[in-house]
């Protein structure tokens, strides 16, 4: 799975792309979260309040029950500021 | 119908007489340009920093563009957003629409920036003397995104 | 804050340009640009000319600017209007207003743009291939400016 | 009193603008426009549908009962079309 992150969601992680291989127990956005929480302090820094986070699959914005697939594309970021 | 990213300094008025020498029979020109303060109210700001998603940003523009289109019958329309650093004083984005009569003109252009500044994925770094920050999303923002529900 | 009436071609980015040079710390500037249509969707319209009462229409668009700047709280405004003999896509009007936030200047330009149109002192003659005639109020126009009442 | 007209009223009187000595009995804009309506064609014409006009005193739009004096600065002219 390509993994983005943005913002302080990258800060947080220390990267702003990754590749990981998705679990097979993971099915949507809300697991990819679970899961990535796990993967190191930085992560479990990022999503420790998911109602600060958007997400986005393949650059379509989706809710936490959207279901991945490992070859998708999965993107992290705070709320959007431009403009 | 052009939207484009840049992280060179934005000129609005070279963009704009150029998209004005392109229209034909527009009654209205609307435009708007974002500028970068220097201070927000409690802070001054020395540096922003404007970090996007590409590829999904830039389909994100067209698509409130396309939108913009369906709603109101316009001539023409033009969003061009800077980013990467940029300095107090500085054009951040560009919106004009050209239209027959003002009135779809105006809301088109208000409808274009509500929706892009809460859609859009765009994200401000703010710096200052004490060190950076993330900007976060105003809530007035998504107020005003809401009215074109 | 500036009002002008002028017979020679308006040149709407130079005058912007010069706008946004002296702003300071505002964050939006809006500008709508009103351009002569050579068609009125019936005739093809070849050429107009406008007439303002000279004295009581500049005094009018400082009362109108005025009214605006009581309304909201503005960095600056410009109002610029051609008289005299416009050709079809040559600018006729030109609104420029600087805001701290977009949803004020956004508000101003459209209230400066229905006053002006409902209570300054223009008249325009429109001529084509049959000859000439006074356009006629819209009460499209009177409907908007009711929104500020 | 100093008359001024434009746009069509202008057209129909056939001058922009002149000095006339205000009657007596004439004290408010209404009893302006029945007085020049007898000045002649192009008068009667011009205001003929009083709906039509507009007026001015000393350029502050007023309506037809506003008071007037031989001083004064009267404008008659068609609903208003910039911008």
């Amino acid at each position: 799975m390509q993994l983005l992150y943005f913002a302080w969601v990258r800060q947080s992680i220390g990267t702003g792309s990754e590749q990981k291989k998705l679990p097979e127990n993971v099915t949507n956005v809300a697991g990819v979260i679970d899961w990535l929480r796990h993967e190191g302090e930085g992560y479990a820094e990022a999503f420790r309040d998911v109602d600060q986070i958007k997400f986005a699959v393949n650059q379509i914005f989706v809710s936490l029950e959207a279901p991945v697939k490992d070859s998708d594309e999965v993107a992290f970021f705070p709320p959007v500021t431009g403009g | 119908m052009t939207v484009r990213l840049q992280t060179e300094p934005l000129d609005p008025e070279v963009e704009v007489r150029t998209f004005r020498g392109r229209l034909d029979e527009s009654g209205a020109l609307v435009t708007f340009t974002g500028l970068m303060r220097g201070q927000d109210g409690i802070r001054e700001i020395s540096r922003m920093t404007l970090e996007h998603y590409p590829g999904m940003t830039e389909a994100s523009l067209m698509a409130i563009e396309k939108e913009a289109l369906e709603r109101w019958p316009l001539d023409d329309c033009l969003i061009i957003h800077r980013i990467g650093e940029i300095m107090p004083g500085e054009p951040i984005l560009l919106v004009a629409i050209a239209a027959r009569h003002r009135q779809q003109a105006f809301k088109a252009a208000e409808f274009l920036i509500d929706w892009l500044k809460t859609k859009a994925p765009f994200w401000k770094y703010e710096e200052d003397s004490d060190g950076g920050r993330w900007v976060g999303a105003r809530s007035q923002d998504d107020k005003l995104a809401k009215r074109w529900d």
